[in-house]
């Protein structure tokens, strides 16, 4: 097996796996746990980027989510000391309406991935690096790209107006 | 008349230039002065530490150290095991053990001497609550204030040790030497 | 001789003839006589005014309990009597009062002459002064010649800390001394006797030691030898003071002249840890303090009780305490059985043996210095187990004071507890006979050394189970196969009965050593194993559970017994 | 042997690789340590004591001249200092979250290390390039390396679980995003004018001439760079996260021993880096207007020239580390507020602008 298919296997068992443990794990119940499983399962899907050459995504995941996001999340929960979290119980309605919407994104996601015929000699062209990165989102894709930074600032502004005790 | 609000007065803060608002003077005068202190110190050896196992610090008259009994210039021990020090100490750091009923013929005049008399340096605090009680000027705060021992059994200072670091002291109160010269003359008085 | 101990304060017979007089401006009515030394009536002296007044006049030479001297001249006080008109008739003030004659010198009008307030009586309309101007300056006066000859050597003296010559000297002295000249040096360190060190140089000559040992204690051993400044305290030549009352004198001795060979610098008074407890030399149970530092008995001092001691005891018992912290004395519980060495694990051996002990086969010698709670529940033992039980007389020679012939502290206990009803030590030879021919197999000894009383190392030997509580190791405790180390007296609490029939309490001075507990705790959790549990939980309760069982107590509550104890039926 | 060598001639990258890892450690931990020294001895003159002089070592003490003076030094310091943080005892208070107590110590470490893989501390040695990792996107590999650096100090404040540690680790967390984002943006214009991401380019880029350096086109970038540097290391005047004086020592208080001397080499390393990054973006790497050292070492007898090139740029790192170091002991510590407004208010907005004008000016330029 070459390097890059053992290194594909590693970084997507562990993305599995971290996901996983966010979520659901055996030995813990506390948040700041499951925050830092999701960095790390943040950080196996950067490496999963890497692996397809699209180092730019895989930086700035790990910048901004990992390295920002993931750090406001862990700054909100510590502020907020939710010991009660780990204290909760699993609800049985909340387990099963759980397992029944991802049952159902699967039946959805399985066939369709199947017949794409993803991996079966699928050539990704697309190097990642970023000069190629900018024209395509500069040229091709400019329009899309000026509407998410639009609502982006929209939120932006949004949050400013919320967050602001009273306005003058 | 003037109620508290009246009497306030308040000062308005200066406003800072634009140089002052970037820190700039600020910066300027902080980089002087600790590059001033550096070149001192490296190159012209103005340091103001002490090295101190090799410099020692040159005790001021009055400090107040760590107490020691002293003899008197006859060589006796002026501490007569009256335990004012003891009741007064602050940390119990001093343990008197009188002499008892037994008379020691050769002390003289002077009927009682401790048998043993401990200072727990651990515990002393340099208070000189004892000196300042002792009736008899027996016991002085004197210089030492680095008192080290390997063990803490170590730093109980037994009477022997406490009297080889007190030394002599010269004070003009003689009181046994006194009473015994007021006996003598009492002796000589033959009133016919 | 009468003594104050048997001088019960009698109800003075009602009404009080009562004489109105001043002091310090405020009227009082006080009794005309009141009793003196020896508890006759006497006329009121001012010093007895003032103190009912609320104000202590100083004094060296008076002494409730002593005869009076007026010596020391230190409670003159100024004073004022209603002036007589020619007429016989008292002369009046302007607004009717009657006009107060205050004492003078009789040369110079303008000077006060005190009286010594111990030894003049009251008059009606007189009028006490204890806080003038004049009677302060007299005061004053009078200290700083008694300090001419005094050397101010209190860092070495016993008595600091507790000398009245020191407090008067705070309280009403001057802080200067005029007097330039050379002191007299007396003697110092004179052997009185065995246990009386005098030094000269620091007596007031108060003269209190001297009457002591005369009118109390009848031996008159001790007088005032040379003149003027060079009096001094003296035993007549080729005499001891040796009585058994000697060491009164150095609490009498308001200075420290006098000093006991026994505390003689062996520790400042402040440092002692001063606990009410009783002497248990003899059946007499005087009242003590005893003065402790840091768990080390240092001395017993007599306690005022006018019921039991007065302000006296006797040498012999002041001084038997050293036993109590001897180095030898039993401290490990032990069981020469299993070799366990824990109080659990030796009760639980005990309680074994005296569960399966058949009835009759078990006999008890208790002592009668147990106190009246451990007795109690070493009966209740007896009853459970069905054990002959006895104690041992200890006779000796008394004397008209305070020593009684009877050596026990507690003989009257163990009486009223149903330990031994009738007299001490004839179920002795009883018990040795149930030894010998093997009905007795079981011997529970408290607090005696039963092979000096009958039951010698042979019969003890024949035994299948010796169970012994004592303080001190002798044959009894060597041969015991289960040994619980107890407490002295002075190391617990607890209640004895005088030889009157006076129930006093005791407190503890200072902490057993060892292994060694006060019997009343270990006897309840033994009672408790064997299935009687006791329901108290401190001496206390035990006492008030004691009272209730009792007939001779009834009535009682440890909490209302009081420092001076009360007086039971026999 | 001959299969050893045939390994290296077929893992040639690999074998390579390694060496180069090696010999960036074995250069950068003696400096974390030394650096400590300097701290140490520069504080000491600068607040008129003598500083460390007493470490000596048992035979080289007593070679007459130098060993005293070594010793007066302060040379063997690091030496006994890291001896004594393997020694001391290692102390867990029985209430604090073990795992994350145990982690994040590694976590504030590794990062600091990391950071070096993409420095190009040298032009060439023989045919090999002075650089762990020539990667395209060097710079943006740093940013993302260095933001994961603040989960140690994070993890380290929520693992003590008692109050100093705790405030200590939402102050850092608070922070190294803000003057992220600054330093961020302050980079940027050095790409638009390199138009490379690939730190081997901008020091290309630089090699012209001293005016060619990016500090003199830059001066603006390099500013806030710095500031935020000291922002990103936990230096005074931004030590917040630590503030011995109002917290304790903040996240690191519970820490002892060990576990205490990585969280030390951490922040000392992370100085270390951010100084390498500074002398590869803005003061021209490791080329030297002078002497012919701007341009590459040719691969046959250009080894000193190489050296000479490793030398300079750490000579650049050394200079930058003292200026560090000075600070500390020049400027007081920012209130908190303060420490937001520059970063938010001031920073951001200046650096945004920056971008602005040298898009402009190099629109201007370029224009046909």
């Amino acid at each position: 097996m070459a390097y890059p298919d053992l290194f594909f296997y590693l970084f997507a068992a562990m993305t599995v796996l971290f996901g996983a443990l966010v979520v659901a794990n055996p030995f813990s119940r506390s948040p700041v746990t499951s925050a830092m499983f999701l960095v790390l399962t943040i950080l196996s899907l950067a490496g999963l980027y890497v692996l397809l050459h699209a180092f730019f995504i895989a930086a700035i995941q790990i910048i901004v989510y990992a390295g920002a996001v993931m750090v406001l999340f862990l700054f909100v929960i510590m502020l907020l000391d939710l010991r009660d979290e780990e204290k909760r119980r699993v609800k049985i309605f909340g387990l099963v309406t759980g397992l029944l919407a991802t049952g159902a994104l699967g039946v959805l996601l399985v066939p369709t991935l199947w017949q794409s015929g993803v991996g079966n000699g699928l050539n990704p062209t697309f190097e990642g690096d970023t000069k190629t990165l900018g024209r395509a989102l500069f040229s091709e894709h400019l329009l899309p790209f000026e509407i998410v930074s639009l609502l982006l600032l929209a939120a932006m502004v949004g949050a400013i107006l919320l967050s602001k005790k009273e306005l003058k | 008349m003037n109620n508290a609000r009246n009497n306030l007065t308040t000062v308005k803060r200066t406003e800072l230039t634009f140089l002052e608002k970037l820190y700039v003077p600020t910066l300027w005068s902080g980089l002087k002065v600790t590059f001033r202190h550096f070149w001192n110190t490296l190159f012209r050896g103005k340091v103001v530490t002490m090295e101190y196992p090799e410099q020692k610090w040159t005790v001021p008259e009055g400090y107040r150290g760590a107490p020691y009994l002293v003899k008197d210039t006859e060589d006796r021990t002026k501490c007569v095991s009256c335990q004012l020090c003891e009741f007064v100490c602050p940390p119990k750091a001093i343990r008197i053990t009188p002499p008892g009923p037994a008379v020691d013929p050769t002390t003289g005049n002077v009927e009682k001497r401790p048998k043993e008399f401990e200072i727990n340096m651990l515990r002393c605090i340099f208070c000189g609550f004892c000196q300042e009680v002792c009736p008899e000027e027996a016991i002085f705060l004197q210089k030492d204030y680095s008192l080290t021992g390997v063990s803490r059994s170590e730093m109980i200072y037994d009477k022997e040790k406490l009297l080889a670091l007190g030394g002599v002291h010269r004070g003009p109160i003689m009181k046994w030497k006194q009473k015994a010269d007021e006996a003598r003359k009492q002796d000589a008085f033959k009133p016919e | 001789m009468s003594t104050p101990t048997t001088a019960e304060l009698k109800p003075a017979p009602p009404p009080v003839e009562t004489i109105r007089i001043k002091v310090d401006g405020r009227e009082l009515d006080v009794p005309k006589t009141m009793p003196d030394w020896q508890g006759k009536p006497q006329p009121t002296t001012m010093l007895q005014a003032c103190a009912m007044a609320g104000l202590e006049v100083p004094h060296y030479c008076y002494h409730p309990k002593l005869p009076i001297a007026g010596n020391c001249r230190m409670c003159l006080i100024e004073f004022g009597t209603p002036m007589m008109g020619p007429d016989r008739k008292p002369v009046l003030n302007e607004d009717g009062s009657p006009k107060i004659a205050r004492s003078v010198l009789p040369y110079e009008p303008d000077a006060a002459r005190g009286a010594i307030a111990c030894a003049t009586p009251i008059s009606p309309g007189m009028e006490l002064y204890p806080s003038s101007a004049a009677t302060k300056q007299m005061r004053e006066a009078v200290l700083e010649s008694l300090l001419i000859n005094h050397p101010l050597d209190c860092p070495i003296c016993d008595q600091a800390g507790e000398c009245k010559l020191q407090e008067y000297s705070v309280e009403h002295g001057q802080a200067t001394s005029r007097f330039v000249e050379t002191k007299v040096h007396k003697p110092k360190q004179v052997d009185l006797g065995p246990r009386i060190m005098l030094d000269d140089e620091r007596c007031v000559l108060c003269t209190r030691c001297i009457r002591f040992t005369r009118d109390v204690a009848g031996d008159d051993a001790l007088g005032i030898v040379n003149r003027g400044s060079y009096n001094s305290i003296a035993a007549y030549p080729g005499r001891q003071f040796d009585n058994n009352y000697s060491l009164n004198t150095v609490d009498l001795c308001p200075v420290g002249a006098l000093t006991s060979k026994d505390f003689r610098f062996q520790m400042r008074v402040w440092f002692l840890k001063e606990t009410k407890s009783l002497c248990a030399t003899c059946g007499t149970g005087c009242n003590i303090t005893a003065g402790a530092r840091e768990e080390k008995l240092l001395r017993f001092e007599p306690r005022q009780n006018d019921a039991v001691n007065g302000p006296w005891m006797c040498d012999h018992g002041r001084l038997n305490y050293k036993w109590v912290q001897r180095e030898d004395r039993l401290s490990t519980v032990i069981s020469t059985r299993t070799g366990s060495g824990t109080w659990t694990g030796v009760l639980a051996e005990v309680a074994e043996v005296l569960r399966n002990a058949p009835k009759g086969s078990v006999a008890m010698v208790l002592s009668a210095r147990q106190t009246n709670e451990e007795l109690y529940l070493l009966n209740k033992l007896a009853v459970l187990c069905g054990a002959i039980t006895d104690s041992i007389a200890r006779e000796g020679q008394g004397d008209a004071l305070l020593v009684s012939p009877d050596k026990n502290p507690n003989s009257n206990g163990v009486r009223l507890t149903g330990v031994a009803y009738t007299e001490m030590g004839i179920q002795i030879p009883k018990i040795a006979a149930g030894i010998r021919n093997g009905q007795i197999k079981t011997l529970v000894v408290f607090g005696e050394d039963v092979t000096r009383h009958g039951l010698e190392g042979d019969v003890l030997s024949r035994l299948d189970h010796l169970i012994v509580s004592d303080v001190l190791p002798n044959e009894t405790t060597q041969r015991a196969h289960f040994l619980l180390p107890g407490c002295a007296h002075i190391e617990k609490r607890g209640t004895f009965v005088n030889v009157k029939g006076r129930l006093q309490k005791f407190m503890k001075a200072v902490e057993p050593k060892g292994d060694a507990r006060p019997e009343w705790e270990f006897l309840g959790e033994l009672l408790q194993l064997l299935g009687r549990p006791e329901n108290f939980k401190s001496l206390e309760g035990l006492f008030n559970q004691m009272a209730k069982d009792t007939p001779a107590f009834a009535g009682l509550e440890w909490s209302r017994i009081g420092d001076l104890g009360v007086n039971v039926k026999l | 042997m001959d299969s050893i060598m045939d390994f290296i001639y077929l893992h040639r990258e690999l074998v390579m690789g390694l060496v180069k890892i090696c010999a960036v450690l074995a250069v950068l931990l003696p400096m974390v340590a030394y650096s400590v020294l300097a701290e140490r001895k520069i504080s000491a003159f600068i607040q008129d004591r003598v500083g460390p002089n007493r470490v000596a070592l048992p035979l080289l003490g007593s070679v007459p001249v130098l060993g005293p003076f070594l010793t007066r030094l302060g040379i063997w310091q690091p030496l006994a200092d890291g001896l004594k943080s393997f020694l001391k005892e290692d102390f867990t208070p029985n209430y604090v979250r073990k795992a994350y107590f145990w982690l994040a110590p590694a976590i504030a470490l590794i990062p600091a290390f990391m950071t070096m893989a993409v420095i190009p501390f040298g032009s060439y040695i023989g045919t090999e390039k002075m650089v762990i990792a020539d990667l395209n996107v060097g710079i943006l590999y740093t940013f993302g390396i260095v933001s994961l650096g603040v989960y140690g100090l994070v993890l380290a404040g929520y693992a003590a679980n008692s109050k100093y540690p705790f405030l200590g680790g939402i102050r850092s967390s608070a922070q190294m995003i803000s003057y992220e984002i600054a330093m961020g943006m302050s980079v940027i214009p050095v790409f638009m004018l390199v138009g490379d991401l690939n730190l081997g380019k901008v020091i290309q880029h630089q090699s012209g001439g001293l005016f060619s350096w990016i500090i003199f086109q830059q001066p603006v970038a390099f500013f806030i760079f710095m500031v935020a540097a000291f922002a990103e290391t936990n230096r005074l005047p931004f030590d917040l996260p630590e503030s011995e004086t109002e917290l304790v020592g903040g996240y690191h208080t519970e820490y002892s021993s060990m576990k205490f001397a990585l969280f030390f080499m951490g922040e000392y390393s992370n100085m270390i880096a951010s100084s390498a990054m500074m002398v590869t973006l803005f003061l021209g790497g490791w080329t030297l207007p002078w002497f012919g050292l701007n341009a590459n070492a040719p691969a046959e007898g250009g080894l000193w020239i190489g050296i000479a090139h490793i030398g300079i740029f750490l000579a650049k790192v050394l200079v930058l580390m003292s200026i560090f170091i000075w600070v500390r002991w020049m400027l007081p510590r920012f209130r908190y507020d303060q420490l937001m407004d520059l970063g938010w208010r001031r920073f951001i907005p200046i650096a945004l602008a920056n971008i602005v004008i040298t898009a402009v000016i190099l629109y201007l330029k370029h224009a046909p």
